[in-house]
């Protein structure tokens, strides 16, 4: 019973951990169009960005509080580069930008192994955020997993409230849902979109900085989540958080379980085989906006 | 082309909702085997939405029937192959594709693979008959895209005729033409609905009232007013529609001036 | 159609005989300078380790040329990137040997890498020296082994176990071939010593969640874990163990693929007081370690820790050179046969290579790792284990190979 | 309102002027140019190319040319049908490991067992599952059919549910990884990470023979033109024009009549057949199939080789591939240690500012050059 209870929650770390990489995606992704295969490297971009300021900030609480926020625009500042430099090019072609992202990623990898060397390096988190608390029942539930789930939450909470409540929520959604209307009310829609961008990759930024208390740090790190967290978009549904929210936990429970029951290997078979059935049922993923438009 | 009499279409109590929204509240449509039928209302009014039950784009309740074959509940391309063509607002021609390979597409549909593996020799009949129809023999080999709007609107229709249509459902065929192209297009719908029955979703009251046999205005997903053209233009609840009140003379907008 | 088969058949038909086989390519040592090809990956997934692999040879070769070379020849290293993938190994390898015309190879790290390349080099009957532990089982004519075998590494870290009252264990490896073959090793000799295998997991290669096998091996009651996970897989598991309250006090986890670079990558934070088994420390004792530490910090800088692979390595260009002063020439076959007996004053303390089976009798020592990030012996086996890849000389592996 | 008055439909007896543009008639193009090309290509592989490279250069050859031949399908499934498929590397892979299998088997000698399962996998026996593929009557046709009939399950389940662009691309993308992992797992049964090596030999020739390698080299060669000609013809037919139909408006072509799912299917299909001959033919020419080759990195290098050649084109994506192949060998080989950056950028500049590839690098030097001559002539 223990082990269930357990294993859901691993379930639901999981997801966390999928929501907070997918998030960028699902306004990248999902709002822009854009298959951002560096969307991985904006992650590693936000660890490194960890490390370099555990350098000068020796508490562990501390650089942590202020790697958020730092890594944030670090990731966001360079997938706005990204925009301006090549992608504001190819928006006509939205399976191109896969290609493209994808040679971006292969540069900034070696130039991360070229900046911080081949192997991983580490930081130190703050000891809170090593131990666990019990819960009732004999469970215990780690601190770091605890912290995860929370910031994907809040950072859930703030993109949704972003996107409903504020000026540029609303020219955001404006241009997703007719960019030449949009353009024409007189919304500079190049602007949208480069600041989209710079939420979407700064969002990775963060991932990047919560990932450092669970895996390892090094230039690699990124490639192997963004499958998934495609997945959690596409699956979700294009254009709509609260998809993303509920495919991702549901991703993450369905993998616990599985993983627990079989291998892990085996889990990830049965989650892409979940995937397709799911799309049969469901092509355009589980919440869609619906337009008239032919496509 | 097709010898066959026409068949008519018959549409009865239909309804479409998108999300809780009612989008088609019950419509019922008769058009007899030949007629140029008109659906014309304001915009929201339901009548894309109808074009789209009738060829399966969206899902609806009710009956749809042409001749005696019931349409709803078939795929898109089985209902095509029972005869039933449309066009969109938007030129959806190939553009990357010569005139000709249109036709030819469009004239394939009931081909077999065995001829579909081979190359084109030289012009189909039916598809050098639609070509003379519409007027574009001499531009067979020209790109679709490079094509002018009129024309693309022609190779539209067209297509329907390679298809071999007996049910062509054109939605705002004259957008954007010119008073020539306009004409010209009427006098083509009126050669094609010798054989065939034509639905037609047009603003453009001058055209309609040039070329309607017979119309249907839509208002809120229901049927408002059916007739002819002069029934309905003479009928107040059109008038209200239009305008938001009892209409007086001189104030009607240019498509429905008498 | 049919023209194009015709002058396919025909341009092969010169059948050939069965056994035909390649005479082997000749090493190119007219000049005053001797090429050896570095065939490691710099880019992709494996890069993390292979890199320093790459510099320990690098020091190694500029070590002997500085020496004045071997047999008078300076060497002339050619780097190649296998780039984390077998058959670039293997395109590599052929391009070292038939184009560059190289005496011999050093590099490879995973298993499969190795395999890839294995063909390459018994066609053309050249050297590799391949500097990691691995899962033994295997004897290539062409392939000398400096790392550790598996009885020089995982059977002494399951005598250490076991010495330490240790009664069950639970296995974790990433899903390939070595961690599958020592998990097998570790069963038999298991059931032959008293001791319970309670659980065992995989995770793919480059795998960094581990909630549900943490989860497992918490609730198993193992008094200790066997930990065979390769590369960043480790870095994850360490984190999720620290945070689900398993210490090293309590349930202690020995690993055979964590070395000094790897503590550097996951912290130790995570690692202090776990145990690792391998045949160097940087912490090992000995005149010819403090030269070969004090020459790679120098060369690479002082936060660099010097490891297992990295040292196996290193002596793996010096063993070359004594084999071929040995036998007074590059040729291969000579080489080989010259091998039998060579001893080299390794920083992990005197090696001999092992002519028959061409791997290299080496000591196995269990380390604890540091609040510092370093490993410290806390056990050795007293004198070089000779080498049994097969594990002939062990009863309770009869039926493994 | 238009720019050109065009001729009305009515007016049926005068017809539009001809001369506004020189006929674009892809289908009825002549037949000449393309069989002299064709005989240019059969000379340079088969000639110039043995002639001209060392043996490892020629092993190297012929390793590009069976990626070439995956490109060769993606050209059509993507180029011509707009079908991104990120997961080549599953039929690729399948059809090298059957034709592995077999060799493994054949290597054996009957009753024989692959080494690797005894060492890894303990079997008293080979797995019912190897069984067939001892045959060759099963292995030759498994390594095309086994691939199309896999792509025929997922493109029939996915098309027909109108699953496509990015969510096509990235389904076909997690299949490659779920393949991969899948391979990995079963270590006892497919060699695990290490995949099948060490293949000796190819229907009872040594491959260690450097004659028999060359005559791999030209069944590769072969096979490669073969395909060749065989997408041509479905590019020039009217399947070909209905695909592009289909890319460019599938709800279009659906109310024409057609089935949009089953014109993806069949492209979807002959891509994976021809992904399938590749890796088997990859298998004698490299000696290795491994689930390296077949994850989600090699699928995607197998489109930036066809990207960068000129996906629309038909020589484009065979050009690239190789193209790209060389690059990544020759750069790796000059530059060990910075090559990923060129690349990466390669990727970049050729898809980002140069969308139809290399190929439209000649297109516009011949329209530069019709351009001139029409200059010069009036």
């Amino acid at each position: 019973m223990t082990v269930l209870f357990g294993q859901l929650f691993t379930g639901i770390s999981i997801g966390a951990v999928l929501l907070l990489v997918a998030l960028g995606l699902a306004l990248t992704f999902g709002q822009m169009n854009v298959i951002n295969m560096a969307h991985g490297e904006f992650i590693m971009a936000g660890a490194y960005t960890t490390y370099v300021l555990q350098q000068s900030i020796t508490g562990a609480g501390l650089s942590l509080l202020v790697a958020l926020p730092v890594a944030f625009v670090v990731a966001g500042t360079t997938g706005m580069l990204l925009e301006i430099l090549l992608i504001r090019r190819l928006y006509a072609r939205p399976l191109d930008t896969l290609l493209v992202t994808w040679g971006v990623s292969l540069m900034l990898q070696q130039l991360a192994r070229d900046i911080f060397g081949s192997p991983n390096v580490q930081t130190r988190a703050p000891d809170l955020l090593t131990g666990n608390v019990a819960v009732p029942g004999g469970l215990t539930v780690a601190n770091n997993r605890l912290f995860i789930l929370a910031l994907a939450l809040a950072a859930v909470t703030a993109l949704t409230l972003a996107l409903r409540l504020t000026p540029l929520g609303r020219r955001i959604r404006a241009v997703v849902q007719n960019r030449d209307l949009a353009a024409v009310s007189g919304i500079p829609t190049a602007r949208v979109d480069r600041t989209t961008f710079f939420l979407g990759s700064g969002l990775a930024g963060l991932a990047g900085v919560a990932l450092t208390l669970l895996g390892p740090i090094g230039p690699t790190m990124g490639t192997n989540l963004i499958i998934d967290a495609f997945l959690v978009v596409v699956v979700g549904g294009i254009g709509q958080l609260k998809g993303s929210v509920i495919v991702a936990f549901a991703l993450g429970v369905l993998q616990a379980t599985g993983e627990y029951l079989t291998t892990l290997s085996v889990a990830k078979v049965i989650v892409f085989v979940a995937i397709v059935a799911f799309l049969q049922w469901r092509p355009q993923g589980l919440f869609t906006l619906r337009t008239r438009s032919l496509a | 082309m097709n010898d066959d009499r026409p068949d008519g279409l018959s549409v009865r109590d239909v309804r479409v909702s998108f999300d809780g929204f009612t989008a088609v509240d019950g419509v019922s449509l008769e058009v007899p085997a030949g007629d140029i039928r008109f659906l014309i209302g304001p915009n929201g009014a339901g009548k894309t939405t109808v074009v789209d039950a009738i060829t399966g784009l969206v899902r609806a309740t009710g009956s749809v029937c042409f001749g005696d074959q019931e349409l709803l509940g078939r795929p898109v391309h089985r209902i095509s192959r029972l005869g039933v063509g449309r066009t969109f607002q938007t030129s959806t021609i190939f553009e990357e594709l010569s005139v000709l390979q249109n036709l030819d597409i469009a004239a394939g549909a009931r081909r077999g693979w065995a001829s579909l593996a081979r190359r084109r020799r030289g012009i189909p009949d039916d598809v050098a008959a639609a070509l003379e129809t519409i007027g574009l023999t001499g531009r067979a080999d020209q790109l679709a895209g490079t094509l002018a709007h009129g024309q693309k609107q022609w190779l539209e229709i067209g297509m329907l005729l390679v298809q071999d249509a007996r049910l062509l459902l054109l939605d705002e065929p004259v957008a954007g033409m010119s008073h020539e192209e306009r004409d010209a297009t009427g006098a083509l719908l009126e050669t094609v609905s010798r054989d065939r029955t034509v639905v037609v979703i047009e603003h453009d009251m001058d055209f309609l009232r040039r070329f309607a046999r017979s119309v249907t205005v839509l208002h809120a997903g229901r049927v408002l007013s059916e007739g002819t053209v002069a029934q309905v233009q003479a009928d107040p609840r059109v008038q209200e529609v239009y305008l938001g009140h009892p209409v007086e003379t001189g104030s009607v907008p240019s498509g429905l001036e008498a | 159609m049919t023209l194009v088969a015709a002058v396919a058949m025909t341009a092969c038909g010169s059948r050939t005989s069965a056994e035909g086989g390649a005479a082997g390519v000749t090493a190119d040592v007219s000049g005053d300078t001797v090429k050896v090809g570095l065939l490691n990956s710099l880019s992709g997934t494996m890069a993390i380790s292979e890199v320093t692999v790459r510099d320990a040879i690098m020091l190694a070769v500029e070590e002997i040329n500085a020496a004045g070379g071997v047999l008078g020849k300076k060497i002339q290293p050619v780097g190649e990137d296998g780039a984390s993938d077998w058959p670039t190994f293997a395109e590599k390898a052929e391009k070292l040997i038939s184009e560059d015309r190289v005496a011999a190879v050093f590099g490879c790290w995973t298993s499969a890498s190795r395999k890839a390349v294995k063909p390459v080099f018994e066609k053309n009957k050249a050297l590799l020296f391949y500097p990691v532990q691995y899962e033994g089982l295997e004897q290539s004519p062409y392939i000398f082994y400096t790392g550790a075998t598996t009885n020089q590494q995982i059977v002494p870290g399951l005598d250490y176990l076991k010495a330490q009252g240790t009664t069950s264990v639970y296995l974790v490896g990433s899903d390939y071939v070595f961690p599958r073959t020592a998990n097998k090793i570790i069963k038999a000799y298991a059931a032959a010593n008293g001791m319970t295998v309670v659980g065992e997991d995989y995770a793919p290669l480059g795998s960094t969640e581990f909630g549900t096998i943490v989860n497992k091996v918490k609730s198993s009651g193992a008094k200790a874990v066997f930990n065979t996970l390769n590369g960043d897989s480790n870095v994850a598991f360490f984190k999720e163990y620290k945070s689900a309250g398993l210490t090293a006090a309590a349930m202690p986890v020995v690993s055979v693929s964590i070395a000094e670079e790897e503590v550097k990558g996951i912290g130790t934070q995570y690692l202090e007081g776990q145990l690792t088994a391998w045949n160097y420390y940087q912490t090992t004792p000995g005149a010819a370690n403090n030269r070969f530490v004090a020459a790679y910090k120098a060369k690479y800088g002082a936060d660099k820790p010097t490891s297992d692979p990295m040292e196996a390595a290193y002596v793996s260009v010096h063993l070359w050179k004594a084999m071929v002063e040995k036998a007074g020439a590059f040729d291969v076959e000579r080489v080989r046969g010259a091998s039998d007996g060579i001893t080299f004053d390794a920083p992990e303390g005197l090696v001999t290579v092992d002519g028959r089976t061409q791997h290299i009798a080496k000591t196995a020592r269990i380390g604890r790792i540091g609040a510092d990030g370093l490993i410290t012996e806390v056990w050795n086996s007293g004198k070089p284990v000779a080498p049994d890849p097969y594990l002939k000389t062990y009863p309770w592996a009869s039926g493994l190979s | 309102m238009t720019a050109v008055t065009p001729a009305p439909p009515s007016a049926a007896g005068a017809p539009a002027p001809t001369d506004a543009a020189p006929p674009n008639r892809p289908g009825g193009r002549s037949r000449l140019p393309a069989a002299a090309g064709f005989a240019c290509g059969a000379a340079l592989l088969f000639a110039v190319a043995p002639l001209a490279l060392s043996d490892f250069r020629l092993a190297l050859l012929a390793k590009y040319l069976c990626v070439a031949m995956v490109a060769v399908g993606i050209g059509i499934a993507w180029g011509r049908g707009g079908l991104l498929t990120l997961g080549q590397g599953v039929f690729f892979g399948l059809g090298g490991y059957a034709m592995a299998m077999h060799l493994k088997l054949a290597d054996a000698g009957p009753g024989g067992m692959p080494d690797f399962m005894q060492l890894y996998g303990q079997l008293d026996e080979l797995p019912v599952w190897w069984r067939p593929f001892a045959s060759p009557w099963f292995a030759l046709p498994a390594t095309v059919l086994l691939p199309m009939a896999v792509a025929f399950g997922l493109g029939s389940l996915v098309f027909r549910r109108r699953v496509r662009g990015a969510y096509f691309a990235i389904l076909s993308q997690a299949l490659a990884a779920a393949m991969v992992i899948l391979l990995i797992g079963q270590q006892g049964t497919t060699g695990g990470t290490n995949g099948l090596t060490d293949i000796q030999g190819f229907f009872g020739y040594d491959l260690d023979d450097p004659v028999n390698q060359r005559m791999v080299y030209f069944i590769i060669a072969g096979v490669l033109l073969a395909l060749l000609a065989l997408a041509r013809q479905l590019v020039h037919s009217r399947y070909g024009e209905l695909l592009v139909a289909v890319r460019d408006s599938e709800e279009r072509v659906r109310f024409l009549g057609y089935d949009p799912a089953s014109v993806k299917l069949v492209a979807y299909v002959v891509a994976a057949g021809m992904a399938g001959l590749a890796g088997a033919l990859f298998v004698p020419a490299v000696g290795i199939i491994s689930p390296a080759l077949i994850g989600i990195v090699p699928s995607i290098e197998f489109v930036i080789g066809v990207a960068v050649g000129g996906r629309a084109t038909l020589l484009g994506p065979v050009l690239g591939a190789v193209a790209v192949a060389w690059a990544r060998t020759a750069l790796s080989e000059r530059f060990p240690g910075t090559w990923t950056y060129l690349q990466g950028l390669l990727f970049v500049v050729v898809v980002a500012f140069l969308p139809g590839g290399l190929a439209s690098l000649w297109a516009l030097a011949r329209r530069r050059g019709a351009e001139r001559a029409e200059v010069s002539t009036s």
